[in-house]
């Protein structure tokens, strides 16, 4: 029961979604399964939330060194809820105006943005002591930075202003967009396809039972 | 009005928690970390509610029920019945022990994704990308579309040859692969560009926030 | 006030405020939800009758209405297009817009089934019952009066049992999907199955070799994911050889890890791995150790690590996000050789540039089968193989085709329209 | 004499790559925020692909329906947001109605946001839309990209009601609009998964409906492949790309503002490599010799 019902209901569910891409009435099925995956979704997140809340709260039962930064957790998830499900105007919850709106754009969002601009800083001193034309890959690679870096920006086409009009470092940065660029990514996608299509397969097939937490 | 200053307020102060980082590691940074570990998995909580259980299982089920009621037949929404089972047998994971039937609906979103992936993928990034490369490499009178097809097959193609692990890289084979690789840090190098100015960007986010909603310096 | 305008007009029991209300009224719920089981009729067209006018003049009516089965479905729909009309685009009588309208009957009541902007000449009806025949008229609309098209023949849906839109899709899948068993069954029957060299492999003696003569430590990080991450299995597996060798040169290794049970796998790896060196003794526990699930924690705790010991090898092996920044600049300024892997292309340029040598994308893959012989790894990397080997044959025949059409002036098949 | 050059020289490398990390940091921030303080005009040039995302709109009849998903969160936004403005600019100028989306729960709020400053503007105001009759939003749902998959069937299975909670029927807006085959384009803003390779997988490929897209300048150049063969008729790249939409929109905003800030980062960057290598080889060649 344990092994054997995941895997029989992965490879129907898996093979009702390839089937029914092929043959169109097994599209009834397959739109059953899809309700159903809906809703099991929205439990996956609910997973992860009260995951979330149980460690924290383990932080503090436990009394673990950093157990007051469990209770911020607690309390930033209470701070949120509570107006959002209780106070916010029900199913339009996310109006301006509401106390739920309010908290997000004063709290969620600067949270969110400036720990994504962090990454601003580690990027600026990686260049400085990390990002070297070591060889002739990393060269090529370089290169191609610093025609996009300069070209994407008024920079280059200022450096590059005694170039004939059409030929200054804006063009070339599109040009390595349009040719080279796209021709890398669609070697890289049409890989990435094959590997996704093998991996889908073993998976359907029971073959990989890694998402299960192991062999 | 106030509430909009305090609320700027509020935004600056946890704004520099973030970035009390950059000097080093300290309480004021988890503080604001751990709130927003904590109202992110409070935000994702309520609209989940609000956006999808209300109107796709309470509702449906709701209506599954009136329709019993009212004309006595069974309706198709009942089958939600079954997706909440599901979902709650996720949940299950959280108790060790009987935390192996949440891989029952783990299986179903696994199945799903890996079905829908397969023809997908297939599809989208595998076959439609292979007729976009199939293209003329003279086109009569124009050079720039001549050029520019030479390089979208030769870069496709070797790249292709370079991700091919059945045969040792050596002679034409190699020099193939060779040109690949060259391909392949071209692309790495705009996608390196490119993260920069990502970067940069979201900074520049902040400091005008700080400068322009907080302190006003900026009109 | 729009939001006024949209309470007015939702059902009294939606305009609840509160979540209490909900947990508290559920029967309120079910009794208030009773009119939307029976379908309310729509009124076509309200918003366009209001600038109606009595005297206008009629633009002139769509013209040729076809309707006919959506091809290659489970049936439910009926596209229906049409010739606009000739007032569409400019003039006093411009249209501004279409109506769909349908009967069952030839000459019966038409109801509005939709809309359509000006310029459209297409609209699918997905709401329709399986053999049965419907008419359609398609009417225009301009400022001030509308004019309606003759109806369409007769027209129904049907089931189709195969796409046939879909038949390359379908045969590739299947000569791929074929290619991989017999590849995977091969390599069960002990078969071995070439994979070329990997240049990031043939470094990792080196690093060893380095840190051994340096006598620092070495320090292994397989990604940040878990478990369920293709890329962490094959970090793990590579992990596995490095073990290995460290086993053998007397060097020394560490695992600091950020997932509980990514920490387990790998000290099943690493002792295996010491146990086949013949050095059981020289295992502990203690070399792979749980840092933090946090990113940034993890990160910060790495920095630390690498600045206090100043390993001579850093392996980099899995899946990364932006913390790679961080850990492949600190390793560097410590003067670590790094040897990176990780199929996340928007890590792969700053892995490139600021380590030594890179596995890039599949190659992480490639390797950890190779290193494994598990028969699942080897066999699906072969059969992707064949794939590619498809794609390639494709493009370079479909390339000469349409190269040779533009030279010669022949007319050779473009397989791009028939792949 | 000459070798007490080379040993200066190298303690001079050595000591300035061995600088504190936070000091890059100060640099960095000077870079990004004095630039802030000065009002710049720059040219800004269009790329052919942000001009096809351009275009898709542009070339759209009045009251043709665009589908909008807001596939992103704060995280981006200073990246996003400004063509989201941009977009509901250029979508009411041209008399346009919206549908809005979202497959990460952020994006609808985000799409009110944007909203909420777009209505500000006179002639937006003047047009005195309605809420439900020329824009709506439908809010998020879960389920990645089988919402993608099921709303090419019906958006009414994927979207019983919008944000509000209004049932789809009593909508005026979405009268008629059953599928992607009711909806003349389909706008994304996306920064990761799901995003816009999923909605060119899922809805494109499969219901051949058109679409552009703005992304993340980390994602934009993944997504190049798709218009070269014509799956995406444009994307937007990062916040540059938000530039270029404002400057094709005739409406420069926030992201032609930032520009300067951007340009005066990347020069800074682009010197931090190259003093970062000059270090790297004279230092190497030191060791050789």
């Amino acid at each position: 029961m344990r092994r054997e019902v995941p895997l029989v209901l992965t490879a129907i569910v898996g093979l009702t979604m390839i089937v029914s891409h092929f043959i169109p009435p097994f599209n009834i099925l397959k739109d059953l399964f899809e309700d159903w995956f809906f809703i099991i979704a929205a439990f996956a997140i609910y997973l992860g939330v009260l995951n979330l809340l149980r460690v924290n709260a383990d932080k503090l039962y436990k009394k673990k060194p950093d157990a007051p930064f469990g209770l911020v957790v607690i309390l930033g998830f209470l701070l949120i809820t509570i107006p959002g499900l209780f106070f916010s105007g029900g199913r339009s919850f996310s109006d301006p105006g509401t106390p739920f709106y309010y908290l997000y754009i004063h709290v969620y969002y600067p949270l969110s943005a400036t720990m994504f601009a962090l990454l601003a800083f580690f990027v600026a001193s990686a260049s400085y002591r990390a990002f070297r034309a070591r060889n002739v890959e990393a060269t090529m690679l370089l290169v191609a930075a610093f025609i996009l870096m300069l070209g994407r920006v008024p920079i280059g086409d200022w450096m590059t202003a005694w170039l004939p009009e059409g030929y200054r470092l804006g063009e070339w940065a599109d040009w390595i967009m349009d040719f080279p660029q796209t021709a890398g990514q669609k070697a890289i996608m049409i890989g990435i396809a094959l590997g996704v299509v093998s991996s889908a397969l073993r998976v359907i097939l029971g073959l990989e039972r890694a998402y299960m937490g192991g062999e | 009005m106030s509430g909009e200053v305090v609320g700027v307020w509020i935004g600056a102060i946890l704004t520099l928690g973030i970035f009390s980082f950059l000097y080093k590691d300290n309480p004021f940074y988890k503080f604001s970390e751990a709130l927003f570990v904590g109202v992110s998995a409070g935000y994702w909580f309520v609209v989940t509610f609000w956006q999808y259980f209300l109107p796709k299982l309470i509702d449906n089920l709701a209506l599954a029920y009136t329709v019993l009621a009212v004309e006595g037949r069974i309706d198709y929404h009942w089958v939600y019945i079954l997706g909440g089972g599901l979902g709650i047998l996720m949940l299950l994971r959280l108790f060790p022990s009987v935390g192996w039937l949440s891989r029952w609906s783990l299986a179903f979103i696994v199945g799903t994704t890996a079905g829908l992936q397969f023809t997908r993928y297939l599809e989208s990034n595998g076959i439609i990308q292979v007729k976009g490369t199939i293209l003329p490499l003279i086109v009569g009178g124009d050079l720039n579309t001549t050029i520019g097809n030479i390089v979208i097959v030769v870069g496709t193609f070797c790249g292709l040859i370079y991700f091919f692990f059945s045969k040792e890289h050596r002679g034409a084979f190699g020099g193939a692969a060779r040109i690949g690789v060259w391909f392949l840090m071209i692309t790495f190098g705009a996608l390196f560009g490119y993260t920069v100015m990502s970067r940069m960007s979201l900074l520049i986010g902040r400091m005008d926030y700080l400068f322009s909603n907080w302190l006003h310096l900026i009109g | 006030m729009p939001e006024e305008e949209m309470r007015r007009i939702q059902p009294k029991f939606f305009r609840s405020r509160s979540a209490l209300a909900w947990l508290i009224f559920p029967l309120v719920l079910l009794l208030s939800l009773a009119p939307l089981s029976s379908e309310a009729q729509e009124t076509p067209g309200a918003e366009i009758d209001s600038v109606r006018q009595a005297e206008a003049m009629s633009p002139a009516p769509p013209d040729n209405v076809q309707a006919e089965d959506n091809p290659n479905d489970k049936g439910g729909i009926i596209n229906i297009s049409w010739e606009r009309s000739a007032d569409d685009g400019a003039g006093v009588n411009n249209v501004i817009g279409y109506e769909i309208l349908r009967s069952a009957e030839m000459d019966g009541i038409y109801e509005h089934i939709g809309g359509a902007a000006p310029g459209a000449t297409f609209f699918s009806d997905s709401d329709v019952k399986n053999k049965v025949n419907y008419f359609y008229k398609v009417r225009a609309i301009s400022r001030l009066d509308t004019s309606e098209s003759l109806p369409s023949a007769a027209a129904f849906s049907r089931v189709q049992l195969f796409d046939l839109s879909r038949l390359t899709l379908f045969i590739l899948a299947v000569i791929i999907a074929l290619a991989i068993f017999y590849f995977i069954s091969k390599a069960r029957g002990g078969k071995e199955l070439y994979i070329r060299k990997i240049a990031g492999l043939e470094a990792v003696d080196d690093a060893v070799g380095r840190a051994t003569e340096m006598g620092r430590k070495i320090f292994y990080i397989p990604g940040i994911m878990d478990m369920d991450s293709m890329q962490t299995i094959a970090g793990v597996t590579i992990l596995g050889r490095v073990a290995k060798l460290v086993a053998e040169y007397e060097a020394k290794l560490e695992v600091p890890v950020s997932r509980s049970l990514v920490m387990v796998t790998c000290r099943e790896m690493v002792k295996e791995a010491y146990l086949n060196a013949g050095r059981p003794d020289a295992y502990n526990d203690n070399m792979v150790y749980y840092l933090t699930d946090d990113q940034f924690g993890y990160a910060a705790a790495l920095d630390g690590l690498f600045l206090r010991e100043k390993p001579a090898a850093v392996f980099l092996q899995g899946q990364f996000y932006a913390e790679s920044l961080i850990l492949a600049e600190t390793a560097n300024s410590v003067g670590a050789i790094q040897i990176a892997g990780t199929a996340m292309p928007s890590q792969l340029p700053f892995f490139v540039a600021a380590c030594d040598y890179t596995l890039i994308g599949e190659e992480l893959f490639a390797a950890s089968a190779y290193l494994s012989k598990d028969p699942k790894l080897l066999g699906s990397l072969k059969g992707q193989d064949v794939g590619k080997f498809i794609f390639l044959l494709v493009i370079l025949v479909g390339v000469v085709f349409l190269t040779l059409n533009s030279v010669l002036d022949i007319n050779l098949p473009n397989l791009a329209t028939i792949f | 004499m000459n070798q007490e050059n080379m040993q200066e020289e190298k303690s001079f490398w050595e000591k300035l790559l061995a600088i504190d990390r936070r000091i890059i940091f100060l640099f960095i921030i000077v870079a990004i925020a004095l630039p802030l303080f000065f009002k710049v005009s720059m040219r800004i040039p269009v790329t052919p692909v942000a001009e096809g995302t351009y275009q898709a709109i542009e070339n759209l009849p009045a009251g043709s329906k665009v589908l909008a998903s807001f596939d992103y969160d704060p995280g981006s936004m200073p990246e996003l947001q400004p063509m989201a403005e941009a977009f509901f600019r250029h979508a009411f100028r041209n008399d346009l109605k919206v549908v809005i989306m979202g497959l990460w729960p952020q994006g609808p709020l985000q799409a009110n946001i944007a909203l909420e400053e777009v209505f500000q503007d006179e002639d937006v105001k003047a047009k005195n839309l309605q809420y439900g009759v020329d824009y709506v939003n439908l809010g998020f749902t879960a389920g990645n990209e089988v919402v993608i998959d099921r709303m090419g069937h019906s958006f009414e299975e994927s979207y019983p009601r919008d944000g509000q909670g209004t049932p789809l029927s009593e909508i005026p807006l979405m009268r008629g609009v059953r599928n992607y085959d009711n909806v003349d384009l389909i706008f994304n803003l996306s920064a990761g998964y799901p995003g816009t390779q999923e909605w060119v997988q899922y809805a494109v490929d499969v219901f051949h409906v058109k679409l552009a897209a703005g992304n993340t300048a980390v994602q934009a150049p993944a997504m190049y492949p798709y218009v070269q063969t014509g799956q995406l008729s444009g994307v937007l790249g990062g916040m540059k790309g938000g530039a270029e939409y404002e400057t094709l929109l005739g409406i420069p905003g926030r992201a032609v503002r930032y520009m300067f800030s951007q340009a005066i980062a990347h020069a800074v960057i682009c010197l931090f490599i190259i003093i970062g290598n000059l270090a790297f080889f004279s230092m190497r060649k030191r060791r050789a010799s």
